[in-house]
Formats: C-alpha cells, structure tokens, sequence
C-alpha cells in the first residue's frame, strides 16, 4: 500500500504534494535540481489565450513571514504553454493547468484546449488573480458570477474542474457553494491576500502595480481557516495551500480538510522543498498516528 | 547550483555601513562559480522568508573561501552585519550567468558604482591572469563610503569618484569617463540602474560591453517571474537569463 | 513646535502613538512600568453593557510572525470600567473607549454612557471582533447595517465616533463610504483577520472557540492596503493599526493614509514598546526628511 | 518586572528532550525572583512572535545565574535547545506571584509532574534553610525523561513514579499518595492540569497547599486575558493573579 496516494477527480497522485501555480513557472529551472517525477502532480503557471507581459517591476517585495507579488499573469499564451506540456510529459505526473482570463470567452477557450492535452489531468481555474485590472478577482469575489463561470467551463472542459478561490471574501463558504454548484469537481483555495508595501525613500508604494499578493508562512491561519469552513460546506474535494513550509504544516491543512496540497512561495526559498517534504511525510503519519494521508483528511473537525 | 550551509570566517566593516565577509565553502564545487554570477543568502531569522543576492567579490579556490561585500540597506544585511565568524548562513549559488570573457579582449575598462563595485573585482582577477590591461574606475557616494581601492589598484589604473568630491573626482563614473581619455575594448559594469543606462547610451555599438543589472528578487533561480527586465528581444529574468546582458541588449523604454 | 502632534475629532494628541484596544487593558499592567501620560492616548479593552466572562481557554496561539486570539471580549461591564476611567483620569490623556455588543440597543447604551465620562476623547465602536457569536462582526461585513449603527450612535454619543472596520470583507471601501455616510468622525484600522492553527497531537482546533482574530506582523501588509484604499475613499481621518512593531511602520502607517496608529500585539512581546517608539520617532522623521509627522500623513499616494 | 538579555552559561541536555540552561543574570536584581514565578523568553527568531514562559528552577544570588530546566515540545525551545553557550536571549521577568511560604510549615510534600517539577527545586531549597522537612514525590513519562532525582535528594526523602514504570513505581504520583502514608502539612505541586485537580480533590479541606498552573499565553504579563483560570472568586489571569492558587481555589467544571 502506498500510504501517501490520494485519489481525487482527474489525479491519481502518488503523493499529495505539488507545487503551487505560479511558484514552479512549467518545471524547468526545477528539472535541474531534481526528478519532477518525485512530485505528487504540478500546477503550471497560469495561461491566457494570448500572451501576457504581466506588470512593471518592482513585482516582488518582502513581508514579515510572507511576500508581496505583483506578476500580472505574465505567460507565453496557450499556443507555447502546449509546448511546455509535452516537456512535462516526460515526468509521467498528471498535470494540473492553472487557467486565467479576461472573460467568459477567454476562460473557456483556454480551458477547452488545455483540457484535450494528454498529460493535463485536471484544470485549475483562477478567478482569483489579485494583480491583474480586469477579470481575475472580480470573478473570485462574486458567487453568482463564479457559479455561471463554473457551469460554462464545465460545459467545454473535457476534464476535471477545480476552481481556485480567493480569501479576499466576506464568506467563503457563499463562494465554495456556488462552485459546487456550477458544477466544480473540486477547489483549490487559498490564492493570495491582498497587500502593500511602502518604500521608505522614495515615498510610494514599493511595487509597481502598487499593491500586490500576500503568500508564505504570514497566511497559513487565514488558509486553514477558510479551508475548515470550505469542507464543512461542500463535499468536493479540497487542494489546498497558503504558507506551507513543513511535513507538518501539510498534516495541520488535512486536519482542516484538504485532500492534498500546493505549495508555493517555500519554492523560493528552498527549492527542494516539495521532495523533502515528500520524503518526510510518512515520519510525520507515524508520529501523529496515521495509517495513511487519506485517514487525515478532516480529522480537526 | 547547491545549497549548503557556509561558515562564517570573517566578517568586518571596511566603509561606512558596508562589510566585507569571507564564507568557507568546503562542501561546494567553487569551479561553478564565475565572476558576476552570485549567491542567494538565508537570513538567520524566518521572519525574513526571501533570500538576499549578493554578488561574489573574490573566489578563492586554494583556501575553499568565497568573499562579498555587502552594504547594510535594510534589516536583513543588518542582521548580517551583526554575525560572528563561526556562525553559519546558508546559501544557494551560483546563480545567474556571470560575464562572458572575451578571448581577444586587449584591455579592458572595469566601470563600477556603489554595491556594483564588488564582483568587478573577481573578474578583474581572472583578466589579469590572461594578460589583459585593466582600468578601473570607480563610483561611490562620499569618502566614507570607498572601499576596495587598493584591491583594484593591483589590478591596473584606478580613477575614483565621490558625489560630493571628498574623494577622488567630483562627480559620477560618467563624468570621469566623459573627461578622461581611457583606452579598452571591452567594457564590464555593474552599478545602478541610471549608471548602467548611461554607459549603455555612451557605448552601445562603439565597444564590446556587458552589464550587470540588479532587481528585486524572490527566487533568484527563475521560477517566480519577479525579476524581469525589458530587453530588445523581449522580457527576460534577471537572476536565470542575467544578471549580465551585453551592451545594446537592454531596452530601457 | 511639536513635531508629533496630531489634531483629531475629539483627540488633540501630543503624539500619534497609542496601545490598541484589548491589547493593554485599562493599562494598570503598564502604569507599573512606565508613565502613562507619555502615550498619545490609549484605547482601553472592549466595554459591553454587561459584564462577559469570554470565551474558553485556550484563547491564544502562536503563528508565523502572528498571533491568534480568541478573548471572547471579556469585560467588567460599563458600570466597572466607569471607576478604571476615574483612575486613567490621572494620567490627562484623552481616552478612546472601545464599545463593543449584540444589538443596535447595547451599543447605543454604552456609547451614550461613556460618552459622558470627562476623560473620554472619542469613541471607537467595534463591529469587527470576529470572537464572538452574534454581534461583533456581522455588524462589520455589511455596509447598510454599518450605517444604521453608526447613525444611531451618533445620536446618542457626545463624543466624537470611530468606526472600527474589519478586514474580513471583499471591499473595505464600501465599508468606509457606509460609515462615513452614517457620521462617523474617523475609522480606525484594522482589526483581526479570521485565522485557526490545529493542536496535532490533540487532532482538533488549537483554540476552544476553534477560530480566532489574527494579528501581528503577518497582517501588516494588509492593513497598509486597506488603509491606502480607505485615505482614497473617504474625508474622515483614519488611525491606523496591524502589526506595527517600529516607529518605522509608523510611518509607514502614515504614507498609506493613517493619521495616528495604534499598536497591539507587540505590546505583549515588548512592554515598553509604545514609549519607545514615541521616543524614535523625531529620529525617523529626519532620517526620511519630515518637518513634522503630519506631513507624511498620504505621501504614499 | 525587568527586560534584559541574559547571557547562556550552559544549555545541557538532561534527559530526553529536556535541557537545563544557566543564564547570567547580572543586570537582574534576583532578590525580586521567589520560587514559582517565571520568565518569559523571547525566540531569537522573530517569526516566533510569542515569548515562552519557563519556570526558574535555580536562583543562585552568589554566582548571579538563574538556571531553567525545560523540555523541547515545540518549534521554539527546540531552537532553544540548539543554543550554544556565549549566546544572548532576551527575558521578562519575574512574572507571577510565586508559592507563598508558610511560617508555620513544619513539613512540606513537594508533588511534581514533567515540566512541573523544576519550580519546586528552587522552593525546596529555601524550605530547607528553613529547617522544613521535605518529601519529594516526582513524576515522569519513563525513565528516559526522568531528571533532577539526585538534587531533590538533598532536600529529603524522594519518591518517584513512571507511566510505564521504567523507573520508580508505575503510575502517576497519585497512584504513589495514594498508597505511601506521607507525613506533610503542606502541599507544594506544579504539574499537568489533570494532577493538579486530583491533587487539589484530595487535600483540598484537609491541608494547606498550594499549585501552580500552566495556560497558553501571549503577554505573561496580565494584558490580554489569554490565561484565564476559572475560580471561585470568578476569572483569573494565570500569569498575574497566578501561577500559584491555593488549594480549593481553582473550579475544575
Ligand atoms: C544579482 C544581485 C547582486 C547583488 N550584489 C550585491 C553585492 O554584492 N553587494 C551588496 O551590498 N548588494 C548587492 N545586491 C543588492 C542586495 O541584494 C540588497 O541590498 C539586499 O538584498 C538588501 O537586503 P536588506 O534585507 O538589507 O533590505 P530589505 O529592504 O529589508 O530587503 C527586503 C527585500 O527586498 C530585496 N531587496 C532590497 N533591496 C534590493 C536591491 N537593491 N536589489 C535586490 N533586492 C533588493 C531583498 O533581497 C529582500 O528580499 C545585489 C542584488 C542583486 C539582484
Ligand atoms: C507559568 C508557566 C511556566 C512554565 N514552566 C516551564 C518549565 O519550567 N519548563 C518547561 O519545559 N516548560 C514550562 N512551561 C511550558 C512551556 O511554556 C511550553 O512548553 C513552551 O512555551 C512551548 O514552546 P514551544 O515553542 O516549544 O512550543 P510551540 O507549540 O511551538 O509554542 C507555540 C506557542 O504556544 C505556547 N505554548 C505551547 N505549549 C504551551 C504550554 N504547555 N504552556 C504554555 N504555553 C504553551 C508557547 O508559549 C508559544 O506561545 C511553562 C508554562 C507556563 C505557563
Ligand atoms: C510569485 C507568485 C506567482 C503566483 N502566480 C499564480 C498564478 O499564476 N496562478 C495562481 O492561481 N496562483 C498564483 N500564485 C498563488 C499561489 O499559487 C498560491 O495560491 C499562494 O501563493 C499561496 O501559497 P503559498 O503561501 O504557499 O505561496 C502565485 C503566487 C506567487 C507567490
Ligand atoms: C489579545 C487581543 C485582544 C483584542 N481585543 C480587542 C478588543 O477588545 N476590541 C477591539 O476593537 N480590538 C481588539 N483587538 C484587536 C486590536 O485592537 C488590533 O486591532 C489588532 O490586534 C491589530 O493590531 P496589532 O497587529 O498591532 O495587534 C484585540 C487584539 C488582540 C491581539
Ligand atoms: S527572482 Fe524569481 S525569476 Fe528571478
Ligand atoms: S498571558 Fe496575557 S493575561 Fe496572562
């Protein structure tokens, strides 16, 4: 028995670790320094219909146990990221597509093409993006919006859905619900916080776009939480992530419901992280007491 | 690259606010490591999550040391600079492209500024072994702020500036080098974003030349998309794709 | 001159520095260490009509450069906390009282009360503690039941109001706008994000009360945004708090917006942290080259 | 109430997972520090937002060193426990109101459990200059965690148990009350929640005595209401009003 798989819509995984959207760009630079095929399953950047040059730099800024970004959905556009994929195929990982847009249109077509590549074995919709002017949040802070978004991808996708929430909510629990009922097959939660930060000389705000996404250690109670509510409320499965840096902290989002889980931002600072983590996870069961991951899952409830 | 973690052999204050540390590397293969590429440092509190870059000021590959010069900016160098030798930072490097060495290069014109000043120095280093007449001309804030003065000048001919004059010429490196009749063919740089620009402006198809750029990093290994710089041939990574890009490359728009 | 004074409704404080509520408690434990009237004013602990017991230990966690709590908002009642205001009266400072409770009646009633009390300058109404069942923050999530309140209290309160806003909302601009509308004289900023850590061993939430208000460092860069978005939205002053440890982060506190700031959390690390940062102020008010505190109030924009 | 940093003397390990620590104290005026009050101690990460309170196991005035006895459970004192002499950690202290002593005390039964027990070395210590006669009953998980039998030898009689019985008796040290006849007028106890209530059941009405309790909190100080212990007389702050009650003070429902 393999005490770490998870099996969840369109991932057979055999771990629930997997870096995050955005934290990993398509594996490349982490080819270099391990087998990805270590790896639970991937979550590519995200990709639009067209390119993207994302925003002015400064994009990146520093926070107390976290960081600001400002990216802006920078990508290749579809047509390249299809190249990316056949890269990828070669680790023989169930890769998650995390798709952005603009609009109704955009989302769809993106995720209708992503969805017929091969070795994509679900998608990842962020409705969540904080950096970007139009779409991305807008569509994570409004159920009915969200819910109509969810329906017509699901009509187009001929892969599983998982759409990517945002924290920057009131309730998260509206904003789950009405996934679920747009017919997702499961959430990833949470995207970044939104956040700023001034520099000191020079009188304005440190970033270019202004304000940016708050990720890292700085989050992980805000994740947990919303995490802890988003399971009581539905009953599609949870990815979820926001700060996780330990074997451990990966346990502490089980408890509050996630299936498996994403990290990101501790990419940056040790970019081993995700075959560390994965390496120690079966130490961790022992000690808590746990047969398998699987036995974990809700268990703080 | 590799991540180890380097003990600290020496750690002291050689300007104002600014330090030099020599780090041993035991464990790394420093045959890797080339001049203008550089290292990305953990600070020694969590709270601090993102690495630091720090260029390498001097490899020395006999007694297994790397050396920087850092300027204390914010709090992460100045937890830095309050560490003792014996204590341990870890490390991740080498990052980043380093500057290319140019077999047919005669002389050459080392033009650095404040923070840019240090991995001039290793690269000055490996130049003079090749035979390669060095200039040096170097910028920096006032007179307690210079550094590195002597170390360059083993290298070749050094010309200093301060801002407010009270060492060396009044004035930037652009002023020197606008006066000063300095024979090279390749020029080497890193310094501050308007000083790279000027230099660019000044020698971009008259001379060979590459620059180093700087910008606010979150990975330094390519993968966050945070350090991007416009070039002719589209955005590029400063930490994957540069730090250095050659005269001419970088779009400044 | 006194470069660090700031005119506000009803504060006419000879500093911006000030402890914030529930983090100082009517400040007998601080009187033992240093003087009270150092400080700009001091925004006591909650203050219900009648006395509350709280909730169930445990009530705090640690998190990554933050803190969870979950108070509950125990208090003496008003009519004790009338006798800790006799005694703070020999400290001639201008008290905030922050007036917490369960209907539109008990606020109303405590805020008319304390109103009265001479060495109140102001009031600070807490519709964003995210610590108790009814009341608290449902007030703080919806903007017309903001407005109501604040009408209402305006009404009755002799003193100048603040409007405490809670950060757990989609957009803290609505918020802002709604109680500006309703006659507040100033918004103070922000309170705790909603966070939960999990006891491993124990398999379940690490706080009685499951959920808890995150403050601290980790916060910071979200209150320096939703301050920045609030200074663009409304005319009322902002006094501004969440995670400010330096009198650096004053500052920075006031390129986003804040007029005056309060500091919480890290009263608990350091206890004289208030003081001294009074005390490093001018320093940092030359070193970024200000005349006068008020001159660096929005630079940031 | 104090802050100041204190420089580590000896951080050594003891048993497993527990270390003893001295800490210089000589910016202290240790007169202030009585048996069972505390120290809070910051992390030197900040990430650790939080100080951690650890009860002080020695007061020595002569050496001016106060030592703490403490077991790794979590992130923080297990940096803690990586701590080498030389180093500095920053305290606030003394914090809470410490056993009181009786004058007309003749015999005392010193009842710890863990963690619990090293306040009651420091109060056993001056008992005995008082001419006290002091039984010890000590409680640990197994032999391994067992510690400090051999300095509580030098105050009286000992009793030990172990969970599993490893070492002493097996069982709690209410098992071992239960069946030794103990001669005592007074109780001293620190130790997990669940002892202290059968402690406090058992003698409560029939001796004089006094337990020291342990909560979550955040300021040590009397700030925040975090600690709270219900009581007979209503909420109370276990880091101010505490951590010492009285037998029969505490209401368990
Ligand atoms: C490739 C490269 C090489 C460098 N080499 C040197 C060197 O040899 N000597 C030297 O003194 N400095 C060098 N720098 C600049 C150095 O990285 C910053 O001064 C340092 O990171 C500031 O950290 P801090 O904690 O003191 O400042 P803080 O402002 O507290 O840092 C907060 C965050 O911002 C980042 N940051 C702040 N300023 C800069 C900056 N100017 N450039 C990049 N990131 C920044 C930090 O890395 C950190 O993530 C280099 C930068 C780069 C990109
Ligand atoms: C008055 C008092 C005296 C104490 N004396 C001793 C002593 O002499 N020796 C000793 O080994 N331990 C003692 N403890 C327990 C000790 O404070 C905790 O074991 C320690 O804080 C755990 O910190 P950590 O970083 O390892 O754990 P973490 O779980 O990482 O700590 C996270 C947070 O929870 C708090 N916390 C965790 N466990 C406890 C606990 N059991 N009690 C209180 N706070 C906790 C920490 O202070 C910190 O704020 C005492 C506790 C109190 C309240
Ligand atoms: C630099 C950076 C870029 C990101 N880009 C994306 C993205 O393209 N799509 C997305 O859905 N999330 C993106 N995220 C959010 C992460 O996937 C993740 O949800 C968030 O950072 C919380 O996890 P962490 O705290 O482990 O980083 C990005 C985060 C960072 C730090
Ligand atoms: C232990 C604790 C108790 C608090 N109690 C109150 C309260 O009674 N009323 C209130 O308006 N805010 C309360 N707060 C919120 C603080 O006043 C402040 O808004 C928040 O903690 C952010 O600031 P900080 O990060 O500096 O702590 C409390 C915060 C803490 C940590
Ligand atoms: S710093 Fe991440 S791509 Fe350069
Ligand atoms: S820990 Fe804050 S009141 Fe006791």
């Amino acid at each position: 028995m393999n005490r770490l798989a998870v099996e969840l819509p369109g991932l057979s995984l055999k771990n629930p670790v997997m870096p995050a959207s955005g934290c990993f760009g398509f594996g490349r630079e982490f080819a270099e320094l391990y087998d990805l095929s270590l790896l639970g399953s991937i979550m590519i950047k995200a990709v639009t219909r067209e390119p993207r040059l994302g925003n002015p730099v400064p994009r990146v800024a520093e926070t107390p146990s976290g960081m600001l970004n400002a990216i802006g959905l920078q990508n290749p556009g579809i047509d390249k990221v299809e190249g990316e994929l056949n890269w990828l195929a070669g680790f023989h990982l169930p890769i998650i597509a995390n798709v952005a847009g603009y609009s109704d249109e955009d989302y769809c077509y993106v995720a209708e093409r992503i969805a017929k590549v091969p070795n994509i074995g679900a998608l990842e919709i962020n409705i969540s993006c904080p950096n970007v002017k139009q779409g991305g949040i807008t569509y994570g802070q409004d159920p009915a919006v969200a819910k109509a978004l969810t329906q017509k991808i699901k009509a187009v996708s001929s892969k599983p859905v998982y759409m990517k929430l945002s924290p920057n909510v009131a309730n998260i629990k509206e904003m789950a619900k009405a996934v679920e009922e747009g017919g997702a097959d499961g959430i990833t939660m949470i995207n970044t916080l939104i956040g700023m930060r001034f520099d000191m000389k020079k009188r304005k705000p440190l970033l270019a776009n202004k304000t940016g996404g708050l990720s890292g250690p700085a989050i992980k109670p805000v994740a947990l939480k919303m995490i802890y509510d988003v399971y009581e409320t539905v009953k599609i499965p949870i990815i979820g992530m926001g700060g996780i840096q330990t074997a451990e902290d990966v346990l502490e989002f089980f408890y509050a419901g996630a299936s498996a889980v994403a990290i990101g931002t501790e990419n940056f600072v040790n970019p081993w992280i995700c075959p560390q983590i994965i390496e120690e996870l079966p130490k961790v069961l022992d000690q808590y007491g746990f047969e398998k991951m699987t036995d974990a899952i809700g268990v703080g409830h | 690259m590799q991540q180890c973690q380097m003990q600290i052999v020496e750690n002291m204050r050689i300007a104002r606010d600014t330090y030099r540390m020599s780090l041993r590397a035991n464990e790394l293969d420093l045959s890797l490591f080339t001049p203008g590429c550089f290292i990305n440092i953990k600070i020694d509190d969590s709270a601090y999550l993102l690495r630091r870059p720090i260029s390498l000021y001097e490899i020395d590959l006999a007694a297994k040391l790397v050396r920087i010069i850092y300027k204390v900016l914010g709090k992460g160098t100045e937890l830095m600079s309050k560490m003792a030798a014996g204590e341990e930072l870890n490390i991740l490097g080498p990052l980043g492209s380093g500057f290319p060495i140019q077999n047919d290069s005669q002389s050459v014109l080392l033009a650095g500024g404040g923070v840019g000043v240090p991995p001039l120095y290793e690269l000055g280093k490996r130049l003079q072994e090749r035979g390669v007449t060095i200039t040096s001309v170097l910028g920096f804030q006032d007179a307690d702020s210079v550094y590195a003065i002597k170390e360059f000048e083993t290298l070749g001919q050094v010309f200093v500036s301060t801002i407010d004059g009270s060492f060396g010429q009044k004035g930037t490196i652009i002023d020197i080098l606008n006066k000063q009749e300095i024979e090279f063919d390749t020029l080497y740089s890193c310094g501050p974003a308007g000083m790279l620009k000027a230099l660019d402006e000044k020698y971009q198809g008259k001379k060979e030349g590459y620059l180093s750029f700087e910008e606010r990093m979150a990975c330094g290994i390519g993968a966050c998309y945070g350090c991007m710089v416009n070039t002719k041939a589209g955005l590029k990574r400063v930490c994957k794709d540069g730090p250095v890009f050659a005269l001419g490359e970088v779009s400044y728009e």
